[in-house]
């Protein structure tokens, strides 16, 4: 089976731990695996990529200096990483005197040598969409959801090249690939208030509220996300309305893995989908003339 | 009056440069009796002692042939040298390394190895490999060294004149010779029995237009008489290499391996040779470029077929 | 043996900071091969060239090495003085001690160290080096001017006036440019057309201006002074003297075409004169739009044509190549403007009613596609909250232009200026990242717009833009209150950069003309040569060389006619005698015949030699490092002198 | 404390474009490794595999030919014969055992101050790590 070396991060390990099992079952689901690096540490979130301190980038060459050992291809998931991971890649490989010293001061020096890439990539580039609209045993007919897709995948887009900043088009390709329904919606690249929520809460809120908002009036049920931050924000900053629970008002957000798996026809426990999150996608599906099942 | 004394050696060479002398043919006789040969050892029996014994500077003029690839080779240079009033590098092993300083492109274990056990007609189960000193109970027996690197003459002791030829053509060898027996001297360090321009001056192929597309090796084709081969694709060094020879292999039809050397003031005969032939490769795209210049064959040994040990580099790193 | 002296500058701290003058200076003076050494602080400066002087005479000294600044900078200044003091100017070499040690490297030992092998370095190379006189070649006094904007209009009557012939190249059917298209200009709100039209009539009635329009230069050979330029010129269907522009052949033909002077705001026919002030004022055939030429589909126009008489049409007309000679070009080619689809953040492209600036400025023109009037593209209606956008694209290294192109300050605050004297009622945002109104009269006019007219400037980036129910919402920053802004506008400019012309590539690699990062022409020397391109002979006028206004284009254009006169001023020049030349030893081998891109080598076959035409040869030195046998020599940068250098390197 | 190798190269620089990139990198205080010494030719099409040979010969552990980009020869294409010539010498060099990083062909134009600077410290460690070349033992491996 093809296989392809795999970086978990922390989040996934604790509060995006769905996204991790969604993933991994929807790579079995289409042929492939997801092998998990040997000896993976934290990326140092967005603080690797200060200029002036290198002692935080230390980690993320670590990193990939130990994924050389392995592959020179690195899959992520967590947007977060795919960017730190990414940049340091770039970084290295302009043999800057930075650089240098960085890999001296590591036990293993790292010159640029593994390609970073993100889940999504794999199942564009790799898998390919024609391959995974085969795939799909239960499409998500007229889904309506609203693709949130962040900052850290897009930008800065000299250095990702992932997407277009402004329109970006991947996430909707594979929706429309699984049935779905994807909702255009203005603020769609905005920023959901990313870190600012740990500290500032009153500052991130309005951002990613305003995200749901525009999502929801433009007809989208259902968000879905790549990145578990952009997740948290764009839950919390419904908390308020979620207490009292008018479903429709409240804009439920899943990891695409997770759309996808249901899509491939895997159960919802696969994909650590809870009761609630079910309900949301089957609500968020565009009434048929005829109505919805009755039993 | 005395006759002038002359000295012949051998070193490490084909022996080549030993016939070319007798092509002197008829002539051999005349220079016998205007000279007085006093040591020759292809020809005829002298002793090593028999040189030692003779005086210093004893010997007018000695014209020296072969490379340096052994401690013998090396002792009778530097014994010649001491004996002798002219030293002469005969012919291109001892001018610029010849064909016998290809290898180094290899190393003595790399030699040996091939010698006495790769080859497949060799069976040398003990793996013997020749000694520099054996005890027997004649008493101890030694043969010269096999050097790592093979020198130039005049990387060894200091030479006078230089004569260069794979082997040096007849017509110039007497000429040379009759230029020491009361002939005409140029200044020391010159190279006799050559032109000074090259190859191409006395070359009579028509020249056209310089550009080569393709690479053609001498016997994937048969080459128009009259046309210049480097324009057919083929390489010759002629462009690099010193007229004089008379362009008896071009006649032949076949290229100018590059057998009299660099001329006057080039500073390597391989290196001009390797610009010349590239500069004029008909490509300018990168790929093009690269397949012309990956489709010539063996490059050290075509462009430094004769000079190895005379070149810049002299030989490969190990 | 020559006598060699040396002198060290220490360029006030420049050098003296990281290099060890005294060292350098004892150490070198103790060679067997130096006679004299000494150093001074600035040795550009009067006293330092007197310093210099001085010791050649008094210690007799034949060759000199100046260890200084870039051989760019003072090469010429020294070798000058080296001449004034009796000595040949090809034995006074420069030892570049600054840009390439004592700027670069901060551990002084080290500096030092490598300054001493560059001194080496030029020791070697000046002891070798052999005196030399130039070479005198006649000057074919014509100009070939290329492009016919207000740069190329303006250098066109300066060389013709001053007596020379001048020949305009001009891409489209009529001169005047982008000027042309402009409906006012600041700082005076001049009409742009007004001033312009009398100059390109001028040029049409020139006895000394050959107008080439529809033209395109496609090769150029020879050297400064002697140019021989191909001019291929699209067939010209419609006779330019015989043509009165009566239009009746537009008015019969049958294909509507965007017109790409309005930006395709407005349609014109196949058969069409470019703007009404047109010069030469004659229609021109289009005949991509054509129904068809070859074979004629059509033929409307042409019978249009003849009934009225005038018989000005051919359609049978092929491309011509004028063959000309000239001793110097002017560039004047020009700007386009960054295609702001590329800038999806503000919509342009999918939102009809975003625009360019110089789409809006058509839209102000009298004779623009409005006539004047400010609409929205979408639906025609008049908008009354517009915003413009300045830097749009531009200051932006990673993504866009890193570069600002000066202008749009300026041109933001007429537009918004101008909308509000049309729509008295609309409400005009400026964002902006700073005002740049450097310039006479500038900030007055700005200051003015801001004040008299009630624009509201906003100081901070849009972040994106996008329609929503009808108006297009604009997202931005302002930085001053440090609040996120949100406008409802019904209509958006885009400031978007100047870039330049398209072909500026090709036009370059024809010229030998290099361009720089940014795809300009690049001058000789940003401050002390801005009118010259770094080849000899090429001069550079207007927006091809970096965005500027009219009146900066006008004051470039005039001088670089002057920088062309002052060279046709003589008969003759003087060309660097440092070319290749051939030894006795060469046999003829032809190796370097191909080689040589001047066709400056010819084989003889008299004497079955190469020979050099010293006319030709630009001294490049290819054919030298070729040569098999070493029978080409390249004068003062000989085989032996680069060995000396090597060895001086690695000693 | 043993002193840690510096390489010598000597660099061939095209005096339209690359020379005028050091002296940008230098009018821009950009900094770099001194072990590299630019001589300043008219056209990388001067450049004579032999000088290259000779460089090393001498005992230089690298050498840098820098001309102008394809295309903007200030000799309309001096640069392409010395490509043509480098892409053959680099298959003599393997021959001769001489590590490819050692010699190297660099377009550098007028305006890239910034990548000549880059290119002198890469070529710098990249040499370095591989150390000294040292030739002129080599030739005496006699015996």
């Amino acid at each position: 089976m093809q296989s392809y070396l795999y970086f978990p991060g922390c989040t996934l390990r604790t509060v995006a731990k769905d996204y991790d099992a969604s993933a991994k079952a929807c790579a079995r689901a289409l042929g492939f695996e997801l092998k998990e690096m040997q000896g993976w540490l934290c990326c140092g979130a967005v603080l690797s990529n200060v200029e002036d301190n290198l002692m935080t980038r230390a980690g993320p060459n670590r990193i990939l200096a130990r994924a050389q050992q392995e592959s020179d291809r690195l899959v992520t998931l967590c947007a977060g990483c795919y960017n730190v991971l990414k940049r340091t890649d770039l970084r290295a490989k302009l043999a800057s005197p930075a650089q240098q010293s960085i890999n001296t001061f590591n036990e293993d020096s790292y010159n640029g040598r593994v390609d970073v890439v993100h889940f999504l990539e794999i199942l564009r580039d790799q898998v390919g969409f024609d391959a995974i609209e085969k795939a799909v045993k239960a499409p998500l007919k007229g889904v309506r959801v609203g693709a949130y897709y962040g900052c850290l995948l897009l930008r800065p887009f000299e250095e990702m090249k992932f997407d277009d900043p402004n329109r970006p088009s991947i996430l909707e390709n594979l929706l429309m690939r699984l049935g779905c329904t994807p909702i255009d919606y203005p603020a769609r690249t905005d920023c959901c208030g990313s870190y600012l929520s740990v500290g500032s809460s009153e500052n991130s809120q309005p951002m990613s509220a305003t995200i749901v908002k525009s999502a929801h009036s433009c007809g989208a049920r259902l968000l879905t996300v790549g990145c578990p931050l952009c997740k948290y924000n764009l839950e919390s900053s419904q908390i308020p309305r979620a207490k009292n629970a008018s479903a429709e008002k409240f804009l439920p957000v899943v990891y695409f893995t997770q759309l996808l798996g249901l899509a491939l026809g895997l159960r919802p426990e696969e994909l650590e989908l809870d009761m609630q999150q079910m309900q949301a996608i089957r609500e968020a599906q565009i009434p048929t003339s005829e109505g919805r099942d009755r039993h | 009056m005395t006759k002038p004394k002359i000295a012949f050696n051998w070193a490490s060479s084909c022996g080549g440069c030993e016939i070319a002398i007798f092509e002197l043919g008829a002539k051999i006789i005349d220079l016998a009796n205007k000279v007085d040969i006093v040591f020759w050892p292809a020809v005829m029996d002298y002793k090593y002692s028999d040189l030692e014994a003779m005086p210093e500077k004893g010997i007018d003029v000695s014209f020296f042939n072969g490379a340096i690839q052994n401690s013998e080779n090396e002792h009778l240079a530097q014994l010649l040298r001491a004996k002798s009033k002219l030293l002469v590098a005969f012919g291109s092993c001892a001018y610029l390394g010849g064909i016998p300083s290809l290898a180094n492109t290899s190393n003595r274990d790399q030699i040996f190895a091939n010698s006495y056990i790769e080859t497949s007609t060799t069976e040398n189960p003990e793996k013997i490999f020749p000694q520099i000193k054996v005890q027997k109970d004649e008493g101890e027996l030694t043969i010269p060294e096999f050097y790592n690197t093979v020198k130039t003459l005049d990387q060894v002791v200091d030479v006078d004149y230089y004569v260069p030829g794979c082997p040096p053509v007849g017509e110039q060898v007497s000429k040379v010779i009759s230029q020491f027996v009361g002939g005409e001297l140029p200044p020391i360090g010159a190279v006799l029995g050559a032109s000074e321009k090259s190859l191409c001056h006395e070359c009579k192929r028509v020249r056209t237009d310089k550009k080569i597309t393709k690479i053609v090796r001498s016997y994937q084709t048969i080459p128009d008489h009259q046309k210049c081969l480097l324009e057919q694709g083929i390489i010759c060094m002629g462009p690099a290499t010193r007229g004089g020879c008379g362009s008896i292999c071009l006649d032949a039809n076949m290229p100018c391996r590059g057998c009299y050397g660099p001329l006057p003031k080039a500073i390597d005969q391989g290196a001009k040779m390797l610009s010349a032939l590239s500069s004029i490769f008909d490509a300018d795209s990168e790929e093009d470029i690269q397949r012309l210049a990956d489709s010539v064959p063996d490059p050290l040994g075509t462009f430094y077929r004769f000079g190895l040990a005379h070149s810049l580099l002299r030989r490969t790193k190990q | 043996m020559k006598r060699v002296g040396l002198f060290v500058c220490h360029c006030g701290l420049n050098i003296a900071r990281t290099v060890d003058i005294k060292d350098i200076v004892e150490k070198t003076s103790k060679r067997s091969d130096i006679v004299f050494a000494a150093d001074h602080k600035y040795l550009c400066s009067e006293p330092g060239q007197a310093l210099i002087k001085d010791s050649i005479r008094q210690h007799k000294l034949d060759a000199i090495v100046v260890a200084a600044c870039s051989p760019a900078m003072h090469e010429a200044t020294f070798k000058t003085i080296a001449q004034l003091s009796g000595l040949n100017k090809y034995n006074c070499e420069i030892a570049n001690i600054r840009e390439q040690s004592s700027w670069v490297h901060d551990d002084p030992q080290k500096a030092t160290e490598k300054a001493h092998i560059i001194v080496s370095e030029a020791i070697e190379k000046v002891k070798l080096n052999e005196p030399l006189q130039p070479i005198t070649v006649p000057v074919t006094r014509k100009v070939l001017i290329i492009g016919g904007g207000i740069a190329g209009i303006r250098a066109s009557l300066d060389v013709a006036n001053a007596g020379y012939q001048v020949y305009l190249v001009e891409k489209s059917g009529s001169i005047g440019g982008r000027m042309a298209q402009l409906s006012e200009t600041f700082p005076t709100l001049d009409c742009a057309i007004c001033i312009l039209g009398p100059l390109m009539v001028e040029v049409y009635r020139h006895p000394n201006i050959k107008l080439l329009r529809l033209s395109q230069v496609e090769e150029v050979r020879g050297y400064i002074g002697n140019f021989k330029v191909k001019v291929r010129q699209e067939p010209e269907y419609v006779d330019v003297a015989k043509c009165n522009a009566c239009g009746e052949c537009a008015k019969v033909c049958p294909a509507d075409v965007p017109n790409e002077f309005d930006f395709g705001l407005t349609w014109r026919k196949a058969i069409y004169t470019p703007f009404a002030q047109a010069v030469p004022p004659a229609y021109v055939l289009d005949a991509k739009n054509c129904l068809g030429l070859l074979p004629q589909a059509c033929g409307e126009c042409k019978k249009a044509c003849d009934q009225l008489g005038t018989a000005c049409m051919n359609l049978d007309a092929w491309p011509q190549t004028h063959e000309l000679e000239v001793g110097a070009i002017i560039v004047a080619t020009g700007y386009e403007l960054y295609d702001a689809t590329k800038l999806t953040e503000y919509g342009y492209g999918t939102c009809p009613d975003v625009m360019t600036s110089i789409e809006f400025e058509r839209m102000l023109s009298a004779s623009g596609p409005t006539l004047g009037e400010i609409r929205r593209p979408s639906d025609g209606r008049v908008p009354r909250e517009i915003v413009f956008i300045q830097c749009a694209g531009q200051r932006e290294p990673e993504t866009a232009l890193p570069y600002c192109s000066k202008i749009c300050c300026m041109y933001t605050a007429r537009h918004a200026m101008m909308f509000r004297e049309k729509v008295p009622e609309g409400q005009a945002y400026v964002f902006y990242m700073d005002i740049r109104a450097g310039g006479k009269g500038y900030e007055e006019f700005v200051k003015r717009c801001q004040e008299e007219r009630g624009l509201l400037y906003l100081r901070g980036r849009v972040a994106k833009v996008y329609e929503e129910n009808g108006k297009l919402i604009v997202k931005g920053v302002d930085t001053i209150s440090g609040k996120r802004v949100q406008i409802n506008a019904d209509l958006v400019v885009l400031a978007v950069g100047m870039i330049p012309s398209a072909g500026s590539k090709e036009l370059a690699s024809t010229l030998k003309a290099s361009l720089d990062a940014n795809g300009f022409f690049s001058e000789a020397h940003p401050k002390l040569r801005p009118l010259e391109s770094p080849t000899a002979g090429i001069y550079l006028a207007g927006a091809g060389q970096a965005p500027k206004d009219i009146p900066e284009t006008v004051a470039q254009a005039s001088g670089a006619a002057a920088k062309a006169l002052d060279l046709l001023s003589s008969p003759t020049l003087e060309r660097e005698p440092t070319v290749a030349q051939v030894l006795e030893t060469c046999s003829g081998c032809g190796i370097c015949i191909p080689l040589c891109p001047y066709e400056a080598l010819t084989l003889n076959a008299n004497t079955n030699q190469a020979e050099v035409s010293e006319a030709l040869c630009e001294g490049c030195g290819t054919c030298v490092a070729s040569c098999p046998s070493s029978s080409l020599s390249l004068r003062n940068l000989t085989d032996q002198q680069i060995l000396a250098m090597i060895e001086a390197i690695v000693a | 404390m043993e002193k840690t190798f510096e390489p010598k190269i000597v660099g061939f620089l095209c005096k339209w474009c690359s020379y005028a990139g050091a002296d940008l990198a230098g009018t821009s205080r950009m900094k770099y490794p001194p072990n590299l010494n630019a001589m300043r030719v008219n056209c990388s099409g001067r450049i004579d595999p032999s000088f290259v040979l000779r460089a090393l010969a001498s005992g230089a552990d690298g050498v840098l030919i820098a001309g102008c980009h394809p295309g903007d020869c200030h000799y309309t294409n001096g640069n392409v014969k010395t490509l043509r010539r480098f892409r053959l010498l680099q298959r003599m060099l393997d021959q001769f055992g001489i590590e490819r990083e050692r010699v190297r062909l660099e377009w550098i134009s007028a305006s890239e101050g910034e990548r000549y600077a880059r290119v002198v410290r890469g070529m710098t460690e990249e040499i370095r790590s591989l150390g000294p070349l040292n030739w002129k033992t080599t030739m005496e491996v006699a015996a």
